[in-house]
C-alpha cells in the first residue's frame, strides 16, 4: 500500500504529466478556458489514459512480446488509443449530452493528446506489471485533471480581471502556466523518481 | 417581567455586518416638534410598496384631511389620504425620490389652511375587535410599514392570519446611523405603541410580542420598559448595537435564533415584524379611526443647522422640512431622503417625503466621502462585513465582466442592498450600484421574456385565425363550386 | 446630462488602501531594522535598492501601459511587495539580485496580470522562487550574524554589495540547509543541530534570511496587524497549525529524522510567511473556510517540501501552490448563505421554535 | 520477409478487432438527430419576420445551431432571447449593438389616413384602428419586427424605443476600470 501511495503521489505531483514531462499540453492550454469543460475533459482524458493502459499492456503481452514486434509498439497503441477514444466519445454523447457538447471538439483531440501515448509507452519501455502500468495510467489521468482545475480556476479568474490589451487571452495563459510549473518544482525530489 | 434574551452565542462570534459611527445626536436628544402646514402637498401615488394607488377625486374638488383621496389598486397596495383639508390642483407627474431623478404621479393639494378633519369614526376597546376588522380597518387608514419599505401594513396582517403566527416582532432597532424618529417615538409616544402591538397580536393571533431595540437607546428601552410592565406578553430586549441589525431576517435570527428560509417570508417561521412606528399608527387607526397622514421624519446631517426630529405631514416638500430645522448652515454634497446606508440621493428639494421617508439628510463632502474608487485588493472585509454571507467582491467582479448569470450563482438574490459592504471597502468601490444594476437588468430581462411569451401566444393565435378564415373561405368556395354544379346537373336533367 | 446618480450608501469608512499597505510596512518595520542591525549596511542597502528598483519598475509598467502612474504608486502596494522581497533574500545578496528579483516580481508577478488585485500568484514569492530557482548558490549564503555583531564598516558593504562575493570567513549555513546536507550524509539530527539553540531564533542571532531571523519582533509585528484588523487570525494559525501539527507527529514517531516542530517555526520564512506573506490580500481566499484550508495547506505543503523535498526552505514553493487553488477555494469554499443551508437550498419553513431563556 | 509478414498481419488485426468492437458499440450507442434545432426555435419570437436574413425563425435557429448565425440576430427577440440560446448552447455572447433596448412601432398621428394596410400585416396584432380612422400600436404586444413600417404609404409609422419611466429605469452600471 505504501509503495502505491508513494508512485501515486510521484505521478500526480512530483512528475507530473504536463507540468514537469511537458506532455499533454495542447488541451491543457486549449480546454482550461472554463472550469466545467475543464474537469469534464480531466475525468474524460483520465478514463481513457487508465483504459488505453491496461490496453497496451494487454497488447504488449499478448502480441508484441511473443513475436517480439515490439518495433511495431508505437503504430499499435496509437490504433488502440484511437480505439477507446471513439468508445468514450459514443459512451459521452449517449450518456451525457450536455458535457459532449461542451467539450465538443476536443474530445477527439484527446488520441492526439501526447500524454495519453506518452504514458503507455513509458510504462513498456520502464516493463512495469500490469498493476503498475494501469496505476501509471490512472495517476498520469489523475495529475492532468488535478491540473486542468486549478489552471482552468486561475483563467477564469483572469477573465474578468482587468488584464492589460497586448496579454489577453493566451499570452497571459502561457505565463500562468508557467508560473505554474515553477511552483510544481517544489516537488522536485519529494518521492525517489521510479 | 422583562425575558432576558441570550442571543445565540454563533450570531454574536460570527463577525457580520459593521458598526458605522452612528451620528444620533443631537437630534435624539431633542423632543419632537410639529413641521406645521407647507404651502404645498404633494402625495405620491406609488409611495408604498406594491402597485400605485389608483386617483379617486378630481382636480379642483376639495377635500378634508384625512379624506382618502386613492384607492390600493390590486392585491398589495395602499390607500392615500390628504394630509390636510384643501383643493386639488393637479393629478399628474411631480419630482418623486427615486434614483433616477424621473418624476412620477402624484396628487397636489393646495391647504386651505383650515386644516379640517373629516368626520372620524373610532372604537374606544378597538382590542375587542375580530382580527380581520382589524385588518380591514388598517387598510381603510393606509397604514404602511414606516421603517423605510413601507410595505402595506394590512397585507403582512393577512399574510400573518392564513399562516399560524406565535411571536410579534417590533423593530425599533433602528441601526441606521443619524435617524432617531423610532428613538422619539419610543421615548414619547411608548403607551401607543404597546397598544398597536397588542392589536396586532390580536389580529395576528400570535401569543407574544418581543420589542428589539439596539442597546445605544437605553432612553426608548426605560421608557418602553414601564409601557409594557401591566402587559406579560409583551416583553422588551435589548439587543446588540450592530448595522444591519434592523433587517427583519437579521433581527429574527438575534431575537430567537431561528433563520427565516431564503426566499421566503417571516411568516414562514411563524413570525410578523413591524416597525415602532408602524405600530403606533395602527393604534391611532383603530383608537380614533384617524388615517396615516403624518409621520416623525429626522431631519439631520453636517449642512443642517440644527438637525431634530419633525412631525411632518405626508407629502410635505424637503424644502419646508429643511427651514424647519434651521435650514443648511453649507452646500450639501448629497441630499439624501431615508438613512445614508440604504437612503435615496435626490437632487430636487420639492421632491414630498412619502409614508416610509423616515430620514432627511443633507451629507457634506466629508461624511460622504467621495473619492475616486480604486482597484479591488481582495482584501475580503466586503465579506466579514455581509450580513447575509455573501462574496461582494466577487459578485461585483462578475458584474463588471457582464456575466450576471453567475452573479446569481453565488446569490445576488439574496443580497439585501444594505450597503455594509460599500460601507468597508478601502477602494471605495459602489459595490451595492453593481448589485441593483444586475438585479434591475435581471428583472427586465425577465419582464421583457414574459413580454414576448404573450407576444408568441399572440403571433401564434393571428396565424392560426388566418389558417382557419383560409380554410373556410376555400370550404365556401369549394361547397358553391358543388352546389353550382349540382344545379347545373339539375338543370341538363330537367 | 441629467443629475449623476448616486447608489447607496451615502457614507463610507475612513480606511483607505493606501492606510492598509502603511500599517502592513508599520508592522515589518521592527523585525527589518533588527535585521539591519544583526546583518549590518549590505542588508540596508540590499532592502533599499530591492524597494526603490520595484517601485521604478511598477511606474514603467503604469506609463507603458498608459495609465496614471502617480496614484497607483502612492498606495504602497509596489514598496510592500519590494520590502517583502528584501525580507527573504539573504541578508548579503549582491545588489543585481535585489533588482533582478524586484523585477522578475513587479512586471511578471503583478503588471503583467493588470496590476494591483488581478495578479494570482504573490509577486515577492514569484521574484524570489525564480532567484532560488536560477541562483540556487548564491540565494542560500547565509551570513553568520555574531561575526558582525561588532558592526561594519561602510566600505565592506559597498564591497560586498557590488558582487564582491562575501569573505568566506562569514559564511555559514542556516539550520535548514545544515540540517538537510547533514541528514543527506547520515550525522544524526541531534548532533547536527547541536550548534544552534532555540534561544538563537527568538533573538534573531543565527544565520537566516534578512527578515527571518527575529521571529519575535516578526510575531509581534503580525498580532499588531491582527489587533488593527488589517489580517484575520485564521491564515497565521492555519499556517502554523499545517506546520508544527505534522511536525510534532513525525518528530515523536522518528526523533532523529525530523526536526521538532518548534524549530520548524523559527527556522526559514515559517513565522514571516505566515503573518505577512500567506495573508496577501489579493492571492489568498476571502471566504473564511477557503482561508483555513488555504493556511493549513501552506503550512503543511512547507513541512512536505522541508522534510523530503529537493530544497531546503518550502515555504516560497507552498504559497504559491496554494494560490494556484485560491480562485477553486473562493469558488467552491464560499460561506452558507443566511437562509439556506450548505448545498444552498433554502431552509424549511419551521413552525416551532423554543423561546430562549 | 516473414516478420513484414507478421508485421502487416498482426496490424490488420488489431485494426479489425478493434473495428468490430467499435461497431457494436455504435449500435448500442446511437443517438438521434440534433434536438437542439427546435429547442432554439421555441425561444424565437416567432415572428417570421425576416429581419436576421433567414427565411423564417425556423432558417433562423438552424444557422444558430449550426453556428452560421449569432444568437444576436435576432432584433425582436433581443437581448433577452439572445442570453437565453447563448445559455442554452453554451456560447459565449460578445455585447455588441443590442442594448439599446427594444424597438417599438409608433403611429404619427398627423400622418396616419386610416388605410389599414399596417395591421393586415402586423404578425402580432399589434394594431387596432378602422378604414380611415387613426391607427394605434400596443407597445405590449410590439415586437418592433418593421413589417408595417415598410407597408405604410405615408411613413407614419417609425420605430422608436421606450422612453424608461420608474419602474423600468435600471441602475447604470459603475462606468470605472476596477
Amino acid at each position: 500500500m505504501q509503495e502505491v501511495l508513494m508512485t501515486l503521489i510521484g505521478l500526480v505531483l512530483v512528475n507530473n504529466v504536463v507540468l514537469v514531462r511537458f506532455l499533454g499540453l495542447c488541451p491543457f492550454m486549449g480546454v482550461s478556458r472554463k472550469l466545467d469543460s475543464a474537469l469534464g475533459m480531466g475525468m474524460a482524458t483520465t478514463f481513457v489514459m487508465t483504459l488505453s493502459a491496461l490496453a497496451a499492456w494487454a497488447l504488449e503481452h499478448a502480441l508484441l512480446l511473443p513475436f517480439d514486434l515490439t518495433y511495431l509498439r508505437i503504430l499499435a497503441y496509437i490504433v488502440v488509443i484511437a480505439a477507446v477514444v471513439q468508445f468514450v466519445e459514443m459512451v459521452m454523447h449517449k450518456t451525457m449530452p450536455d458535457l459532449h457538447r461542451v467539450l465538443g471538439i476536443y474530445l477527439p483531440l484527446i488520441t492526439t493528446n501526447c500524454a495519453v501515448l506518452g504514458v503507455p509507452l513509458l510504462n513498456a519501455q520502464s516493463g512495469s506489471g500490469l498493476g503498475m502500468s494501469v496505476l501509471g495510467g490512472f495517476g498520469s489521468g489523475v495529475g492532468f485533471t488535478l491540473v486542468m482545475t486549478l489552471f482552468a480556476g486561475l483563467r477564469e479568474r483572469l477573465e474578468r480581471a482587468g488584464v492589460p490589451e497586448a496579454f489577453r487571452g493566451p499570452p497571459l495563459a502561457f505565463i500562468t502556466a508557467s508560473l505554474l510549473a515553477l511552483a510544481f518544482m517544489g516537488f522536485t525530489g519529494l518521492v525517489p523518481a521510479h | 417581567m422583562a425575558h432576558f434574551v441570550i442571543p445565540p452565542i454563533r450570531h454574536l462570534l460570527t463577525r457580520w455586518g459593521i458598526h458605522p459611527d452612528a451620528h444620533k445626536f443631537p437630534a435624539a436628544d431633542l423632543g419632537i416638534v410639529d413641521a406645521g402646514l407647507p404651502p404645498l402637498i404633494v402625495l405620491p401615488l406609488a409611495q408604498q410598496a406594491g402597485a400605485p394607488a389608483r386617483p379617486v377625486v378630481k382636480v379642483g374638488e376639495h377635500v378634508l384631511k384625512g379624506q382618502r383621496v386613492a384607492d390600493p389598486a390590486g392585491a398589495i397596495s395602499a390607500a392615500v389620504h390628504a394630509s390636510t383639508s384643501g383643493t386639488v390642483i393637479a393629478i399628474g407627474e411631480a419630482p418623486m425620490p427615486h434614483p433616477s431623478g424621473l418624476p412620477g404621479l402624484a396628487i397636489s393639494l393646495r391647504p386651505d389652511g383650515e386644516d379640517r378633519w373629516v368626520e372620524l369614526h373610532g372604537d374606544p376597546y378597538p382590542i375587542r375587535l375580530e382580527p380581520a376588522e382589524i385588518s380591514r380597518r388598517v387598510a381603510e387608514a393606509g397604514v404602511v410599514g414606516m421603517g423605510g419599505a413601507a410595505f402595506p401594513a394590512a397585507v403582512k396582517l393577512a399574510l400573518g392570519q392564513r399562516s399560524a403566527i406565535d411571536t410579534v416582532i417590533l423593530n425599533g432597532s433602528e441601526c441606521e446611523p443619524y435617524l432617531s424618529c423610532d428613538d422619539r417615538v419610543m421615548r414619547e409616544n411608548a403607551a401607543d405603541i404597546i397598544e398597536g402591538s397588542r392589536l396586532i397580536m390580536r389580529a395576528t393571533g400570535a401569543k407574544r410580542v418581543l420589542v428589539g431595540i439596539e442597546d445605544n437607546k437605553p432612553e426608548a428601552i426605560d421608557a418602553m420598559k414601564v409601557a409594557a410592565h401591566p402587559f406579560p406578553e409583551v416583553s422588551v430586549v435589548k439587543i446588540p448595537s450592530r448595522y444591519p441589525m434592523g433587517a427583519e431576517r437579521q433581527l429574527i435570527y438575534t431575537l430567537l435564533g431561528v433563520e427565516p428560509p431564503a426566499g421566503g417570508r417571516a411568516a414562514d417561521v411563524g413570525v410578523v415584524v413591524h416597525n415602532v412606528g408602524t405600530a403606533a399608527a395602527v393604534w391611532r387607526a383603530l383608537r380614533y379611526g384617524e388615517p396615516l397622514i403624518e409621520r416623525v421624519v429626522t431631519v439631520a446631517g453636517g449642512a443642517i443647522a440644527s438637525p431634530r426630529n419633525l412631525r411632518a405631514r405626508v407629502g410635505t416638500p424637503l424644502q419646508w422640512l429643511i427651514d424647519r430645522a434651521g435650514g443648511l448652515s453649507r452646500q450639501p454634497a448629497r441630499m439624501v431622503v431615508g438613512g445614508p446606508m440604504m437612503g435615496v440621493a435626490v437632487g430636487d428639494l420639492d421632491i414630498p417625503i412619502g409614508k416610509g421617508a423616515s430620514g432627511v439628510l443633507a451629507l457634506t463632502h466629508a461624511e460622504v466621502g467621495e473619492r475616486e474608487p480604486s482597484a479591488c485588493i481582495r482584501c475580503g472585509s466586503c465579506v466579514s462585513a455581509c450580513p447575509v454571507g455573501l462574496l461582494p467582491l466577487e459578485m461585483a467582479n462578475r458584474i463588471h465582466a457582464g456575466e450576471l448569470g453567475q452573479a446569481e450563482d453565488i446569490g445576488l438574490r439574496d443580497c439585501l442592498t444594505c450597503g455594509a459592504c460599500g460601507y468597508v471597502c478601502p477602494s471605495r468601490i459602489p459595490l451595492v450600484q453593481y448589485f441593483m444594476h444586475a438585479r434591475g437588468e435581471l428583472v427586465a430581462l425577465e419582464r421583457e421574456g414574459k413580454r414576448l411569451d404573450r407576444v408568441r401566444e399572440l403571433t401564434e393565435a393571428r396565424s392560426g385565425r388566418l389558417e382557419r378564415e383560409a380554410r373556410e373561405k376555400a370550404e365556401a368556395q369549394a361547397r358553391r363550386k358543388a352546389e353550382r354544379a349540382a344545379a347545373a346537373k339539375k338543370e341538363t336533367a330537367a | 446630462m441629467n443629475a449623476p446618480v448616486y447608489a447607496s450608501p451615502h457614507a463610507v469608512t475612513t480606511r483607505t488602501t493606501r492606510q492598509i499597505m502603511g500599517m502592513v510596512m508599520l508592522a515589518l518595520a521592527p523585525a527589518t531594522v533588527a535585521g539591519f542591525w544583526q546583518f549590518g549596511w549590505p542588508a540596508f542597502c540590499l532592502w533599499l535598492v530591492t524597494i526603490l528598483s520595484c517601485v521604478t519598475f511598477e511606474a514603467i509598467c503604469l506609463q507603458i501601459g498608459g495609465r496614471r502612474a502617480m496614484p497607483v504608486l502612492l498606495d504602497g502596494s509596489a514598496a510592500l511587495t519590494g520590502w517583502l522581497l528584501a525580507l527573504s533574500l539573504p541578508p548579503w545578496a549582491p545588489w543585481w539580485l535585489g533588482v533582478l528579483g524586484a523585477a522578475i516580481a513587479i512586471v511578471i508577478g503583478k503588471q503583467v496580470f493588470g496590476g494591483l488585485g488581478c495578479n494570482v500568484f504573490n509577486p515577492a514569492m514569484v521574484g524570489r522562487t525564480v532567484l532560488l530557482v536560477s541562483f540556487p548558490v548564491l540565494m542560500t549564503q547565509w551570513v553568520n550574524p555574531q561575526m558582525l555583531a561588532q558592526g561594519t564598516d561602510l566600505s565592506l558593504a559597498v564591497q560586498v554589495g557590488l558582487g564582491g562575493g562575501i569573505p568566506d570567513a562569514y559564511t555559514s549555513a542556516s539550520l535548514l540547509g545544515h540540517v538537510k546536507t547533514d541528514l543527506g550524509r547520515g550525522v544524526p539530527l541531534l548532533e547536527a543541530m547541536s550548534a544552534f539553540t532555540p534561544g538563537q531564533g527568538l533573538d534573531g542571532s543565527r544565520a537566516g534570511s534578512l527578515g527571518e531571523t527575529a521571529s519575535l519582533l516578526v510575531v509581534a509585528g503580525g498580532l499588531f496587524l491582527v489587533a488593527k484588523r488589517i489580517i484575520g487570525l485564521r491564515i497565521p494559525l492555519g499556517f502554523i497549525a499545517g506546520l508544527c501539527v505534522p511536525a510534532a507527529i513525525a518528530h515523536a514517531s522518528a526523533p532523529d529524522h525530523f526536526l521538532p516542530p518548534l524549530a520548524h517555526l523559527l527556522s526559514g520564512g515559517a513565522l514571516l510567511g505566515a503573518f505577512f506573506i500567506a495573508t496577501d490580500y489579493v492571492t489568498s481566499p476571502s471566504s473564511p473556510a477557503g482561508q483555513w484550508i488555504f493556511a493549513i495547506g501552506a503550512g503543511l505543503l512547507t513541512w512536505l517540501i522541508r522534510s523530503w523535498g529537493g530544497y531546503p526552505e518550502g515555504v516560497g514553493f507552498a504559497v504559491l501552490l496554494m494560490n494556484a487553488t485560491t480562485p477553486l477555494l473562493d469558488l467552491w469554499a464560499r460561506p452558507r448563505i443566511f437562509g439556506r443551508s450548505l448545498t444552498g437550498r433554502s431552509l424549511p419553513a419551521r413552525r416551532r421554535q423554543e423561546f430562549i431563556r | 520477409m516473414e516478420q513484414m509478414i507478421t508485421a502487416v498481419v498482426s496490424l490488420t488485426a488489431i485494426g479489425s478487432g478493434l473495428g468490430w468492437i467499435l461497431g457494436t458499440a455504435a449500435r448500442r450507442f446511437a443517438v438521434e438527430g440534433d434536438s437542439r434545432v427546435k429547442e432554439v426555435e421555441a425561444m424565437l419570437p416567432a415572428a417570421n419576420c425576416g429581419q436576421c436574413g433567414f427565411p423564417g425563425c425556423a432558417g433562423a435557429a438552424e444557422a444558430i445551431v449550426a453556428g452560421d448565425a449569432s444568437p444576436t440576430c435576432c432584433p425582436p427577440g433581443g437581448k433577452v432571447v439572445a442570453l437565453a440560446i447563448a445559455t442554452h448552447l453554451g456560447l459565449t455572447l460578445e455585447d455588441d449593438g443590442v442594448d439599446e433596448g427594444p424597438l417599438v412601432a409608433v403611429v404619427e398621428d398627423a400622418l396616419c389616413i386610416g388605410c389599414t394596410k399596417c395591421y393586415r400585416q402586423c404578425p402580432s396584432d399589434a394594431i387596432i384602428g378602422a378604414m380611415k380612422q387613426l391607427h394605434y400600436v400596443f407597445a405590449e404586444a410590439c415586437t418592433g419586427c418593421n413589417q408595417c413600417v415598410e407597408k405604410c404609404p405615408t411613413g407614419a409609422i417609425s420605430l422608436q424605443s421606450l422612453p424608461a419611466t420608474a419602474s423600468t429605469w435600471v441602475m447604470p452600471k459603475p462606468a470605472l476600470a476596477a
